[in-house]
């Protein structure tokens, strides 16, 4: 346990000399002066101690850095909301800034009147704040076959969760006289160079939960994330909530776009490819602790981890410190909202011995997050996409932590 | 009367036709126009080789659009290959199962840093260099919005897909309405091999980076030193 | 009407020429190029496109930059999150970016053992995270007599809502031994200049709501908002949340510091100070429209704003269009909250004429917001501190709106 | 057994010490020690008086912290001026009801940009001097903590504070019930009069900036332009 002892030195109160702690016999420069003016920063940004907690590319996973993605830091992240600076990325053809002011929204297909909006036009609707996660549907994708990267950051980073506020498009779509006995699917468009297409099933639009939305954590969506108008898709994979959105187009048939045919398409052992395979089932994932870190002692631990289903409420999650054998039911942080990340937490002493780590969550339909087996059993190892199983920590004598798989 | 009052406004015919690019499998929404194999591989070499390889073969760094199909697969409309465990990569026409998809794709996207820009022959024409790519269509094929459902009929993959499953919400197109995978929640004894199955190889500890430098400075953990070895 | 064609050019849809509009005609150039890379920031930043939302100081307000306060732009903010680089400042002493491996925590006073802490081992217990609105007690101080300033920036703005990750201080009395029969108060104090103390009723902390708090909104508390650690004291004015926080002492009598006795107590009209007053009572505020905003123009707008309450959860809000004659109650997004932002919403189409918009919020207590002549008519005007009373937006001809007293 | 092990230790006398700085009205916390008015005055001079001027009636900047309170406020407990709306500002002496808060404050957080940095008869001392400005100790007085209990019974506002309102929350010390504004939820044809009767007079539109730049620039509105006069 070498390693552990580096890992923690002047970490522990408990290594105190007799006469106490210098850190407060001697009273800290702070507590003798005067701090910094208000409005140091008109937008402020995190300490400077938190530079470790910054999105990160899997070096090697794509091929070019537009068509690309960043991974959100979840080992370092709390409750359920993702700091939109830290929110993941995925471009195809790059991320632009775009002039609100000069951004429209066009509606067209089977509607009475296709129309045009401005974003000041959008904006004056009335308009809903909800907490969605979104998460791309690959990932996870590299743990299909093997271990291939060493924390959560990377095997589930492609995942975030905001506040978002915008209009729910089917408000729009009753401006416009939109057909929805013949019109049930639609298809959004982005405004980039990919102008992304992607096809959105009418039930989803008519529940109210599709959203043009504008708003993400209380401020205008971050550029990366498709500024100044993206489509919100609650329980669906990202690909679909498409960015920068300039139109929507409401049609009578699904449109087999580039990322519904070649992409986002999973492989099935028979060697047919799922086509429109779209919810984020039921999953969940440890983030403490969790892989590439490493414990600072034995003792007491605060287990904790996110859930999430594309289907509706988190009912339960399941924990086990012993490699799936056991498992004892997770404190869920309420409020429990649907198609929304969910945090939970178990109490675990970790008495130094080499033990494996899983979560297990069941949504309100009552299914029930699989193992890598099972998931692997009826879905073979190629599908890329939607890889929902039970994520496996080991943590080693030394406290370290490793990302394993286990059959 | 409207509920809305002064939000929005209709589309002129000319807006609609600027923005309107989509094409569906129909076609719907596919322009006249046509273009040869021959001019396409013209606009191939000019405007796509640099990214994707002169034969489509793609260069060190892109995904290969073309390969893995064969004469058998347009027969079929099954490509043989996505059943093999073992065939490394899976090309653009080995999985794309509509022609309409090639079309629309390249008309909205490529050249990838300048896209939309491509004239509507061109975008017949390069797609029929790509199909001709994959023996899809003869050397001496021309493209166009009247012979491309012939083409479809070729597409080595044009019976690959299943909507069988159920992550499409609601009505599925003839979709299933039970999830595939049905696990259960045990939560005592319950069977397990445990075997270790799975680890990232010791050369690969440090291949993300030191991950000491990827984790909080304070906290219940640090981020293991992976520049040095493990326990080391 | 000529300062709203001004403020309206180029912004509406509507005007677009008989061809179409050159915005949708001619393709921009993000429609046709490559945008940039993933992970251009590893901590990304908001559009150049909102640089005009920002926290700012009220010109004159204080004497001093460090003691000093800075606004939150709640006109310009969505759902109920504030984004922490937009979250209110209230600094005494100046902030401070302390180093957290080095920050101590200690309890004593009426206790079995007093204990000292360091962040990895509060890190370490189990946390909880919860949604809370803090509110400077000062908050909307300036509206007590005359109107003195123009936008809910400055008249509400000492007013912020997030996501807090903590440690009930429960757990901590408890590891402690702390005796709670007689130790019914706790000062808490912080560890910067000014070693902030403020007196905390134990009734509070028994209720389990009271948090050691070091994550906000998913990531560490900012530095201005006293990173790395912060008593939470949900419903309690803001200076009670002790930022920068280093110890808390069980005691059986309120302490009387300075920010007990000398500000944060309210002047009644009859010359005597009401002391550890520090619940926020139920208010509320339309946001949109508000002060210092015009509007584009007739027609239909949603209004919105926030409601909350330190007393539990807002059970209502009502909103008038017609100066307080008439009311028609508005919709509340969930999840409603304890001690957390609401936000509220109501259709309204404006005809052009000149009228008076204004909210009113009731709480599940059954308190209902009051009129500023109802306030005054107990409290007078000297008070200072938790003014709040129905705020009065008045709507001109032109579309400009301003804050007014009606009476 | 504990339930959380190997977190926390037990503090140290001398940790506990270097912190526990805290003084209650009832003295728990006053370390012993004493302090001359004269010897204040020096303190004051040196430390103090730059920010809060020569005879602690402020500078131009800074709130004054004596001032506004008589003989017979010492005598009755009550600051008389604080019952006068008309009565300009109120400074620390009018509202400051127990001195054990001075004496607190001024060691924990004065001077402002070196707190801690007195000793503790410094803070006797310059407490002493403040309390000589407002005349509630005389000029040769020796501040302590054997003493200050007497000053506490001559404190002006001493008598000044109440906690008979329903703004703390759980069980008042000698708090109310119920709260002090009760106010109804009218919904229809409710008494207003409606008189406007204040607004932002026209010199003050732009004190704040230009509004027009303190809004965003898409929305259901912009920020005025204020810059220019209303209309203009
Ligand atoms: C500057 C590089 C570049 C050029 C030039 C380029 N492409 Fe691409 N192409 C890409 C990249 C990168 C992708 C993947 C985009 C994504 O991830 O969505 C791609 C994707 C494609 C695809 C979809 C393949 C798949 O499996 O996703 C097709 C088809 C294609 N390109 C055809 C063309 C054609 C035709 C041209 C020329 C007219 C062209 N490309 C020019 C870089 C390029
Ligand atoms: C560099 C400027 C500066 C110096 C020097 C300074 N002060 Fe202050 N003092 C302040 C400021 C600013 C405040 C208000 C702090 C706040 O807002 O919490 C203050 C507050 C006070 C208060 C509380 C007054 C009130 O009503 O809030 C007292 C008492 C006080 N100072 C006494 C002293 C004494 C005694 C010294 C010298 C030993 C001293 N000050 C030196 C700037 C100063
Ligand atoms: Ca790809
Ligand atoms: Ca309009
Ligand atoms: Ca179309
Ligand atoms: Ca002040
Ligand atoms: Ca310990
Ligand atoms: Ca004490
Ligand atoms: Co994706
Ligand atoms: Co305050």
């Amino acid at each position: 346990a070498a390693g552990l002892a580096t890992a923690t030195a002047g970490a522990r109160a408990a290594t105190a000399p007799a006469d106490g702690d210098p850190n407060i016999l001697e009273l800290p420069e702070h507590s003798k002066g005067l701090g910094q003016a208000v409005v140091t920063d008109g937008y402020g940004k995190p300490s400077k101690y938190e530079r470790n907690v910054q999105r990160r590319q899997s070096p090697g996973l794509t091929q070019t850095a537009q068509a690309s993605v960043s991974f959100a830091p979840l080992q370092s992240l709390f409750g359920i909301v993702t700091p939109s600076g830290l929110h993941f990325e995925r471009h195809h053809q790059g991320w632009w800034d775009i002039d609100p002011s000069k951004h429209r929204f066009m509606v067209n297909g089977l509607v009475k009147t296709p129309k045009v909006f401005t974003m000041d036009e959008l904006m004056r609707l009335p308009a809903v704040s909800r907490f969605h996660f979104i998460e791309c549907g690959a990932n996870t994708g590299m743990e299909w076959g093997n271990v291939a990267v060493p924390t959560c950051q990377y095997t589930h980073g492609m995942l975030s969760c905001s506040e978002f506020t915008g209009v729910p498009l089917i408000t729009v779509l009753q401006m416009v006289g939109a057909d929805l006995k013949k019109g049930r699917f639609l298809l959004a468009e982005g405004a980039d160079g990919s102008s992304m297409t992607r096809t959105i099933p009418m039930e989803l639009i008519e529940s109210g939960e599709v959203l043009l939305a504008y708003g993400q954590n209380g401020e205008m969506l971050r550029p990366e994330n498709g500024y100044p108008l993206r489509l919100v898709v609650p329980g669906v994979q990202g690909v679909s909530w498409v960015k920068y959105l300039r139109r929507v187009e409401v049609g009578d048939q699904p449109w087999a776009t580039k990322d519904e045919t070649v992409h986002y398409v999973d492989l099935m052992p028979d060697g047919k490819h799922r086509q429109y395979t779209s919810i984020q089932e039921c999953k969940s994932v440890v983030t403490t602790p969790s892989g590439g870190q490493v414990l600072l002692d034995k003792g007491f631990y605060n287990i904790t981890g996110l859930a999430w289903s594309g289907r509706g409420k988190v009912r339960k999650v399941d924990v086990s410190v012993d490699g799936g054998r056991n498992w004892r039911q997770a404190r869920l942080q309420d409020p429990v909202m649907s198609k929304c990340l969910t945090r939970f937490s178990l109490d675990w002493v970790w008495d130094g011995k080499p033990t494996i780590i899983q979560s297990r969550a069941t949504d309100e339909t009552g299914y029930v997050q699989p193992t890598q087996r099972q998931l692997r059993g009826v879905r073979g190892t190629r599908s890329i996409y939607h890889n929902n199983a039970i994520q496996s920590w080991l943590v080693t004598e030394s406290g370290e932590v490793k990302n394993v798989h286990v059959s | 009367q409207e509920r809305f009052p002064g939000i929005g406004r209709a589309a002129t015919p000319a807006e609609v036709k600027a923005w309107d690019i989509d094409v569906r499998p129909d076609f719907q929404g596919l322009p006249k126009g046509s273009g040869s194999v021959a001019k396409g591989q013209d606009v191939w070499e000019a405007r796509c080789a640099s990214c994707h390889g002169v034969f489509g073969e793609s260069n060190e760094v892109f995904n290969p659009l073309v390969g893995g199909t064969t004469e058998e697969d347009i027969r079929t409309g099954r490509v043989a290959n996505l059943t093999r465990n073992d065939y490394p990569g899976r090309t653009t026409l080995m999985k794309v199962s509509t022609v309409s998809t090639l079309w629309d794709y390249i008309n909205r996207a490529m050249p990838w840093n300048q896209p939309k820009s491509l004239s509507v022959d061109e975008v017949y024409a390069v797609t029929a260099y790509m199909l001709n790519l994959g023996r899809i269509v003869p050397d001496d094929f021309v493209l166009s919005d009247a012979n491309i459902d012939q083409v479809q009929k070729r597409m080595p993959n044009r019976n690959g897909m299943t909507t069988a499953h159920a992550m499409w919400p609601g009505r599925q197109p003839a979709g299933a309405a039970k999830p595939d995978v049905l696990a259960q929640a045990c939560m005592k004894d319950c069977p397990v091999e445990g075997k270790l199955t799975s680890q990232l190889p010791a050369f690969a500890r440090n291949a993300h980076g030191n991950l000491a430098e990827q984790n909080r400075l304070v906290g219940a953990q640090r981020g293991v030193d992976t520049t040095r070895a493990e326990g080391g």
